[in-house]
């Protein structure tokens, strides 16, 4: 048994494949002189188009207002002019407005000074406003608008402030470097946070696989005296899921359906700290993030600094390109990312990784029945039987799937990874709780 | 004189047996009377009991519960029974029931098969079509045709509908009950009822822009009007960029329409025998 | 006998459904879904343990001392009948919440073989009245076994993919032919060798 | 209260007839019935003889697995019942002993053996084994003793199921003699 | 370039094992105990095994054609019909083997659904249906090869105690005794290596053992069935075991009964058969402990000396209700159930 | 002819209407078993039904079932009594079955669904098609069983002949968990899912 905490159940022990980028620096990316930036890059109501057809933008000139409350601005990453708006994919499957803009002009910051703000003196207020015009959205994965979570609704108080620096998917590395080589903007990012949300205690929670993060953090934390503990994690996949991360770090559950601050839970990843940084004392909303570009078919796999409505192409060319045909060729992580097929597909603020991978490393098998091995019961974090389940959804049973606990699924794809049958779980999932959506949806009509 | 004897005391102890119990059962059951609903019974004989919830009930008998009850004024809602279910339904309840209303039968708006529309990649998943949807809304450059994975046939509780060759379904019209479930199931909304007296059908679903569809599928329809304006009496209309027909006149003038369409994307309705055969 | 040896007669060795025969409708048709199952076997137990007394009572009571034992039959179906309807009555009035549980599957069981048949049998047997009620009890829980455990088969069989005209009942009985094949494990011997 | 009267009138009614055509019937079968029943075992138990009348049934209690007997007028046996415990519950076995105990014939009567295994018993010729035993020769009880052990393979328990009942018999005849 | 690339939901890579190369592993797992039967009870042997897999297989292919797919590769139905050969004795009459895979593939696997969907042991099933069909076939054992001579027949270690225990003697001690005085000596070496007269692949356990341990290595098959059977077993057979001998509580002879019989095939391989055992580790400990019970009691009491085949295909009987039972307990339902409170 | 012939395949009540299963899986061992079976249902659904169908004005509602009950047990009784006068073999390897016959649910189920119901003359073809679809649902089940399960058809002696067919090959070594209870389940579950594959054949419902 390891001697590092964990969340007890489910879970499984994927070949991380971190080697080929975690000792890599981060590189700045190239520019493609083409952005494609979509108007939704984030959970909630999709941007307001602030530009039109020939409009000739700045770089970080706001071009997608808020458009709800559950939203986040997005900003023009390059200075050029708007060629057109067309309707794109974006990886999730979704048909997303995005604006076309043709690189010319000048670069407001690109090797320019800029004087730091002192936060210090800024009230709340300031900050928090900061971070709602930056459009800053989680970078875990989920994308949720980071000014939303850390407004903390009336009477609620947040007790644990967890940083999700568990990076659990395989190959990623991006959080890792992101420690290593810009810790003192995450820990001042962190700080900015705590003065938002006076939290009780904060945790930083990282995966035992990279210790050299968690020595480097402890020490500067010591130094500086700051009120923070660093927590290193078994290594498990999906540590990183908020509700297990909170199990593993706070002992609590999340009950079914609810969100962390139930139990007094708030928390943000790596990532998302930095952006908090920058945004409140450079003012620099998100137009670039970390992107780990990795797999078995890169020629030189590295952790990218790229602006956002990158192509893909742009960025696996900045890496030597392909040293062989890939199979796949994924946004984020193998675990929960998205297969695209077209490489012009651009970066946005929620790309963490982009992997291509070959057929070896995917290990692929013709599908069979259930054998009913229990594995994925015995993988399934949520504590849910997905064989079960998927057999109510493939029967179209979709009450019976309901009922057995289909809305608790967070896709994590333990389930899936370790079913010795090749069964598309997660897709069944997927597909089930399209059709519930769909039922209720009906149902509330009628 | 033994026997005769024995035989009395049967006898005897036979009827009062039987008094016994007949006293007693025709109190209990004068206590207990279950009310038997004659109307239920009988709407439950006339409903084909398939039990397939075309009705939106659990079954043929929950229905018919719901009807003879009164909590149900909707008597034409057993589609699958037909005419002659409909007819004895409205005897039973002592209402007029109009059943001429035509039967109404499922049919695949989209000739897009693997030669003519363009697949935009190489899908591997599960063979369903509401699963496919969460990929990019399918594999087909297409988000409005047939993906053929055949979740509509997976749901026909009358094994109708079958899977083509070239990637499209075909449901045997003669066998379709008229339940509509494949059109509930059905993600891109390709599968529609028509009278099954129809004659010809616009076989495309897809609202995309005449020249993104021309891109996407040699055989869709592409919004060009001809059909509307030229034969404004043949029931044609196009919206959203899509040509849609309405069956209420018996135009001839459909057959002539079908032969100008650019798209040749208007199709006499009833399958011929050689594609149904194609059928696997 | 023993008890102990009618008790593993009747619920594994000569279980009514498995070995016998008797109760088959219901088996068949009762066993859709495991709750309506346990209601179905409950009901069952408890008719049969009081048949089994009352007919036990008349038999030995009246039929054979008046010498009428061919009127058996006629007699005993009258007595279950009339004892199905009675305990339905009872329960309703004494206990609604066992009214609601086992009430509608109590009128299924006049009909049902196997509460004649454990009646006939313990006549048969020669049992007294202690080792007819115990008989009764035992069929009546090899039934329930019987029955709880054809439901959960039959629904786990609802999601695989069984092929279309052995959906349903087919199913069923090949089911319960495989399980009366497992529950030849038990035969007479092996009791013998057990009670000595 | 009348209408009460009245079904219970009926039910009784029908009742009664019932009871009366059953009467009626079962006074004709019943002697027909007996009479067979009674033949059924007068020539089983002949069979069993040679020479000889069997006399009454007497019940034995306490004697195992022996539950009744037969004296023989006209020869020096005796003829024994037995309930032996087969693969398939109880099994009804009679017997003719001489008054050595030598076993004279042997027939199965009702059993629940199964068809094909245990019921080979039934035929002609399944008893020779034991037919000569008893006196002299002990009765073979255990499988290896037979000269034909695969004749009973697969049966084996019915085969020690009369086996070891006949074997029992024997002592018992030995130490009645002919002491009837 | 474009059309190349692979669509597909998340997760985007898979852990090493398919069904095709669980199968093809439990396979050849068994091999060596095969090979070990082949080589003690002769050639026959090997036909009796050929006879038993090409039946299943040819019979799942017949049935592929019905239902149009193709099934042949995962393995299953040749793990079903080598399982179905290890379970036949080497001299059984070939007739008995294709009925035991017929059986086996066409009624209780296919008819319900096919892999997967059938919820009794396929192999076991098959076997119990020929045994309780053909049961003088069934039970008729060659004995392991002298060199030179030809196959004899004689009966099982079990089968003779069986019959030895209806006259035992006294100053028997335990079973090894009592075969010496019916005339068959074994030691527990013939019993572990495999020198007794038996089914083809069920008399090694040596063999046995070693496939299973891979297999429970692997995490092929769950060490929460094996242990629970295995451990409930001797449990009982050391706690009972020796009332037979006339010798008390605690003085049954573990060894013995753990290296007779089918227990090592039935334990390792057949009642860890995933798909008609249950499906949590709970369920697992229960089935296992079921079985561990259901074989001491055919064993001792049973009216057939051997009762592993059929403890397992009973225990199947139990293992959907089992499974509704033990559901795995859902993340943060606890906490609902408090809060309502 | 049509209501006559209805009980065969249509309205099988064994295979279609699923009723009386317990005396079908528990007396089809031997074929004769079947053919005896057969004609103490048809006697019984014979007398009921007429009876039933002549009293059905005299029976007041309340008490239908008992009386029905005791028209059948009558019927039955003489069944059996007449059975183990006359036919001792056959009564003896029925067994308690005859006695059973008064709950065989199609007796009952005849009387209420259409003796009760229709006129004598109905009444009386009713009788006879379910019987008759009784007798060849149960005669089916007994003759698969038997020639797998014992290689042999069991009918009645007849002068020189014994009543025994033996079907060579199986008579030496039967499939003999046929003729136990597990075999009655396989073989009524597959004739089952054969009735529903001709029944559902379109244009096939007319037989
Ligand atoms: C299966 C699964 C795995 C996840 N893994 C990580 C992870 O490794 N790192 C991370 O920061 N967030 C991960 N997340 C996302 C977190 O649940 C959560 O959304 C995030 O930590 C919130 O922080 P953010 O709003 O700053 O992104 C994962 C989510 C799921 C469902
Ligand atoms: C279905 C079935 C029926 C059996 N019927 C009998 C039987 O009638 N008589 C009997 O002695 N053993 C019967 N047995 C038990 C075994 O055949 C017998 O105990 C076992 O094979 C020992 O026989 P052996 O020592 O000759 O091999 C039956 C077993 C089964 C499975
Ligand atoms: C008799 C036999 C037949 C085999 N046939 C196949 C086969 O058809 N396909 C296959 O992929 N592997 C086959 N194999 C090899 C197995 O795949 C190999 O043992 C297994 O894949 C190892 O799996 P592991 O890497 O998970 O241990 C066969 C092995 C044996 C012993
Ligand atoms: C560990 C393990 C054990 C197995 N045991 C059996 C078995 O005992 N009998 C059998 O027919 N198939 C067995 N199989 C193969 C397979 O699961 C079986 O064919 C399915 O039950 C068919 O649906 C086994 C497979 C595995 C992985
Ligand atoms: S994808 Fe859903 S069901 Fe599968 S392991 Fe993850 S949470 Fe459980
Ligand atoms: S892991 Fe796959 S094969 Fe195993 S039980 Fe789950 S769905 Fe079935
Ligand atoms: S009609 Fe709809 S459900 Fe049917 S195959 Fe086509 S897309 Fe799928
Ligand atoms: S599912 Fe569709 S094709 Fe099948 S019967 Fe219903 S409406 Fe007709
Ligand atoms: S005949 Fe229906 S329960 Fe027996």
């Amino acid at each position: 048994m390891s001697r590092f905490r964990t969340f007890p159940k489910g879970g499984i022990h994927p070949q991380d494949y971190k080697e080929a980028t975690c000792n890599k620096e981060i590189q700045n990316a190239s520019l493609s002189s083409i952005a494609v930036v979509p108007l939704s890059q984030h959970i909630g109501a999709p941007c307001e188009c602030l530009v039109k057809k020939g409009d000739l933008v700045e770089e970080e000139q706001v071009i997608g207002k808020a458009g709800g409350f559950v939203s986040a601005n997005i900003h023009s990453p390059v200075p050029g002019e708007v060629k057109e708006i067309k309707k794109i994919f974006l990886p999730n499957g979704i048909a997303v407005d995005a604006v076309v803009i043709e690189m010319q002009g000048e670069f407001k910051r690109l090797g320019k000074e800029t004087t730091p703000a002192d936060w210090n003196s800024m009230s709340n207020e300031e900050i928090a406003a900061k971070i709602s015009e930056m459009g800053i959205v989680g970078q875990g994965g989920a994308t949720f608008p980071t000014h939303v979570k850390l407004s903390l609704p009336k009477g609620k108080v947040c007790e644990t402030f967890i940083i999700n620096a568990v990076e659990c998917e395989p190959y990623l590395t991006s959080d890792h470097r992101v420690m290593l080589e810009k810790a003192d903007e995450v820990l001042e990012g962190i700080k900015i946070v705590q003065r938002l949300l006076n939290p009780g205690k904060t945790v930083i929670g990282i995966e035992a696989n990279k210790m050299d993060a968690v020595e480097h953090l402890q020490s500067l934390i010591s130094t500086k005296g700051y009120d923070m503990e660093v927590m290193p994690l078994e290594v498990k996949y999906p540590q990183g899921a908020e509700k297990n991360l909170i199990k593993a770090v706070t002992g609590k559950e999340v009950p079914s359906g609810q969100l962390p601050l139930e139990v007094g839970v708030i928390n943000a990843n790596v990532g998302t700290c930095l952006s908090i940084y920058e945004a409140v004392v450079f003012s620099k909303p998100v137009i670039e993030r970390i992107v780990t570009v990795s797999g078995g078919a890169i020629k030189n796999p590295s952790n990218l600094k790229a602006r956002v409505g990158t192509s893909f192409r742009t960025l696996i060319e900045d890496c030597g390109g392909f040293s062989e045909e890939p199979v796949k060729v994924i946004a984020g992580g193998p675990m929960m990312g998205f297969t695209v097929y077209d490489l012009d597909t651009p970066v946005t603020k929620g790309t963490s990784g982009i992997l291509a991978l070959t057929a070896k490393e995917i290990k692929a098998a013709k599908p069979t029945a259930c054998l009913s091995c229990g594995r994925c019961i015995s993988a399934c974090p949520m504590g849910l039987n997905p064989t079960k389940i998927y057999k109510y959804v493939d029967f179209n049973m979709s009450d019976e799937a309901a009922a057995a606990g289909l809305m608790d699924c967070v896709e994590c794809g333990s389930c899936s990874f370790m079913c010795p049958a090749h069964i598309p779980l997660v897709q069944g999932f997927r597909g089930g709780k399209k059709v519930i959506r769909k039922n209720s949806m009906k149902k509330a009509g009628k | 004189m033994d026997q005769v004897l024995r035989i009395f005391w049967g006898f005897l102890s036979t009827v009062l047996f039987g008094g016994l119990l007949g006293t007693g059962l025709a109190i209990a059951s004068r206590k207990l009377k279950v009310e038997k609903d004659e109307t239920v019974e009988a709407l439950e004989g006339a409903f084909p009991g398939l039990n397939c919830g075309a009705c939106g009930y659990a079954g043929c008998g929950s229905y018919a519960e719901a009807v003879a009850a009164g909590t149900d004024e909707d008597l034409t809602k057993c589609k699958p029974g037909g005419a002659d279910t409909l007819e004895q339904v409205g005897s039973i309840m002592g209402v007029e029931v109009d059943t001429n209303a035509a039967r109404m039968v499922a049919r695949v708006h989209c000739i897009g098969g693997s030669e003519e529309a363009v697949r935009s990649f190489n899908y591997q998943g599960i063979s369903d079509c509401t699963a496919a949807t969460v990929l990019f809304n399918g594999d087909k450059a297409c988000k409005y045709g047939c993906l053929g994975l055949g979740s509509c046939a997976g749901v026909c509780p009358v094994n109708a509908i079958s899977k083509t060759d070239n990637g499209l379904v075909v449901v045997d019209q003669d066998l379709c009950i008229s339940c509509g479930k494949c059109v509930d199931i059905c993600p891109t909304g390709v599968m529609r009822m028509i009278p099954e007296s129809a004659d010809f059908i616009v076989a495309c679903n897809s609202r995309d822009k005449g020249k993104d569809t021309k891109a996407n599928c040699k055989v869709g329809c592409i919004g060009c009007r001809i059909c509307e304006k030229k034969f404004p009496d043949a029931g044609y209309k196009v919206e959203d960029n899509l040509s849609f027909l309405s069956y209420d006149s018996k135009d001839p003038g459909r057959a002539e329409a079908a032969a100008k369409c650019p798209a040749k994307c208007i199709i006499p309705n009833k399958v011929k025998a050689e594609e149904a055969s194609n059928a696997g | 006998m023993s008890y102990f040896a009618i008790l593993i007669t009747y619920v594994f060795i000569s279980n009514l459904i498995l070995a016998q025969f008797l109760g088959l409708c219901p088996f068949i048709g009762v066993s859709k879904n495991v709750e309506s199952a346990v209601g179905m076997g409950f009901a069952v137990t408890f008719v049969m343990s009081i048949a089994s007394l009352v007919t036990w009572a008349l038999y030995h009571f009246i039929l054979l001392p008046l010498g009428l034992t061919y009127l058996q039959t006629i007699v005993f179906i009258l007595t279950i009948a009339s004892l199905v309807q009675l305990v339905e009555m009872v329960v309703q009035k004494y206990s609604p919440v066992l009214y609601k549980a086992l009430g509608i599957y109590l009128p299924l069981i006049t009909t049902n073989c196997a509460v004649m048949g454990i009646a006939l049998i313990n006549i048969q047997s020669g049992y007294n009245v202690l080792e007819s009620f115990t008989a009764g009890i035992a069929a009546g829980i090899g039934f329930l076994l019987a029955i709880v455990l054809m439901s959960a088969i039959r629904v786990q069989m609802e999601t695989e993919k069984v092929p279309r005209f052995l959906k349903g009942a087919p199913i069923a009985f090949i089911s319960g032919g495989l399980m009366a094949m497992a529950f030849m494990a038990f035969d007479k011997a092996l009791l013998n060798n057990l009670v000595g | 209260m009348t209408d009460t009267m009245e079904k219970a009138g009926k039910l009784a009614l029908i009742c009664a007839l019932s009871a009366l055509l059953l009467g009626v019937v079962n006074s004709v079968t019943e002697p027909i019935i007996a009479i067979r029943k009674a033949a059924e075992l007068k020539a089983a138990l002949e069979n069993l003889l040679e020479t000889g009348t069997p006399g009454p049934r007497e019940d034995l209690e306490d004697e195992g697995t022996i539950k009744a007997r037969y004296s023989v007028t006209g020869a020096d046996a005796w003829i024994l019942e037995f309930i032996g415990m087969g693969y398939g519950g109880d099994m009804k076995v009679l017997a003719s002993y001489d008054f050595n105990g030598e076993i004279q014939d042997v027939v199965l009567m009702d059993n629940a053996e199964t068809p094909g295994l245990g019921k080979k018993a039934e035929a002609d010729g399944y008893m020779d084994k034991f037919i000569g035993t008893g006196g002299t020769t002990p009765v073979p009880v255990t499988k290896n003793e037979l000269e034909a052990p695969d004749e009973v393979s697969g049966a084996t328990i019915t085969f020690a199921g009369i086996a070891a009942p006949l074997k029992e018999g024997s002592a018992y005849v030995k130490a009645l003699g002919d002491d009837k | 370039m474009k059309d190349k690339l692979v669509i597909s939901s998340s997760p985007q890579f898979h852990h090493p094992q398919s069904t095709a190369s669980i199968m093809w592993t439990v396979s050849a797992c068994l091999l060596p105990a095969g090979i070990w039967g082949i080589y003690i009870f002769g050639l026959r042997s090997l036909l009796v095994l050929a006879a038993a897999i090409i039946s299943a297989v040819a019979t799942e292919a017949l049935l592929n054609k019905i239902k149009g797919e193709n099934t042949i590769a995962d393995g299953s139905a040749f793990l079903t019909g080598l399982l179905i050969g290890f379970n036949m004795p080497p001299a059984v009459p070939l007739y008995v083997v294709v009925v035991a895979s017929f059986f086996a593939i066409a009624v209780v696997k296919w008819t319900f659904g096919g892999l997967g969907g059938n919820w009794m042991n396929p192999a076991l099933a098959g076997r119990v249906f020929v045994f309780f069909s053909w049961t003088g076939g069934m039970t008729t054992w060659t004995l392991p090869r002298v060199p030179g001579a030809d196959a004899v027949t004689g009966p099982t270690p079990l089968g003779s105690i069986k019959v030895g225990l209806s006259s035992i003697t006294e100053g028997i001690n335990g079973p090894l005794d009592l075969l010496a005085a019916e005339g068959v000596p074994v030691t527990y070496t013939d019993l572990f290596l495999g020198r007794v007269p038996g089914s083809i692949g069920e008399v090694s356990a040596l063999l046995l053992i070693v496939g299973g341990l891979y297999l429970l290595i692997r995490k092929i098959a769950n060490w929460e069935i094996v242990v629970s059977y295995l451990g409930s077993f001797a449990l009982l057979v050391w706690l009972f075991g020796g009332f037979r001998y006339g010798q008390g509580l605690f003085a049954g002879d573990v060894l013995f009964h753990l290296f007779s019989g089918g227990l090592m095939l039935g334990a390792l391989f057949m009642a860890t058969d995933m798909v008609t055992s249950p499906l949590t580790s709970k369920g697992m400990l229960i089935y296992g402990v079921g079985c561990g019970f259901m074989t001491y009691l055919l064993r001792f009491f049973g009216s057939v000396p051997e009762g592993v085949s059929l403890a397992i295909i009973f225990m199947n009987i139990f293992v959907p209700l089992i499974n509704r039972a033990f559901q795995p307990e859902k993340f943060g339902l606890v906490k609902e159930e408090e809060a309502s409170k | 002819m049509r209501e006559l012939t209805k009980g065969f395949i249509k309205e099988n009540p064994i295979f279609i209407l699923m009723l009386g299963l317990c005396p079908a899986l528990a007396v089809s061992t031997q074929v004769v078993n079947a053919l005896g079976m057969s004609a103490g249902v048809i006697f019984v659904l014979l007398g009921s039904n007429i009876m039933v169908s002549l009293l059905k004005n005299f029976i007041p509602d309340e008490i239908h079932i008992p009386v029905y009950i005791v028209i059948i047990a009558t019927f039955v009784t003489l069944v059996d009594l007449l059975m183990q006068a006359y036919a001792p073999a056959l009564s003896r390897s029925l067994g308690v079955f005859v006695q059973l016959i008064v709950v065989n649910c199609i007796i009952l189920g005849r009387a209420e669904a259409f003796a009760s119901k229709n006129g004598v003359k109905d009444s009386i073809m009713d009788a006879l098609s379910m019987g008759l679809g009784f007798f060849f649902g149960l005669t089916l089940i007994a003759l698969i069983r038997e020639v797998l399960g014992a290689g042999t058809i069991t009918l009645f002696p007849m002068g020189n002949f014994n009543g025994v067919i033996e079907v060579p090959g199986l008579v030496q070594a039967p499939v003999r968990i046929i003729s136990l209870s597990a075999g009655a389940l396989f073989v009524v579950g597959y004739l089952k899912a054969m009735f529903n594959w001709i029944s559902s054949r379109p244009g096939k419902e007319e037989i």
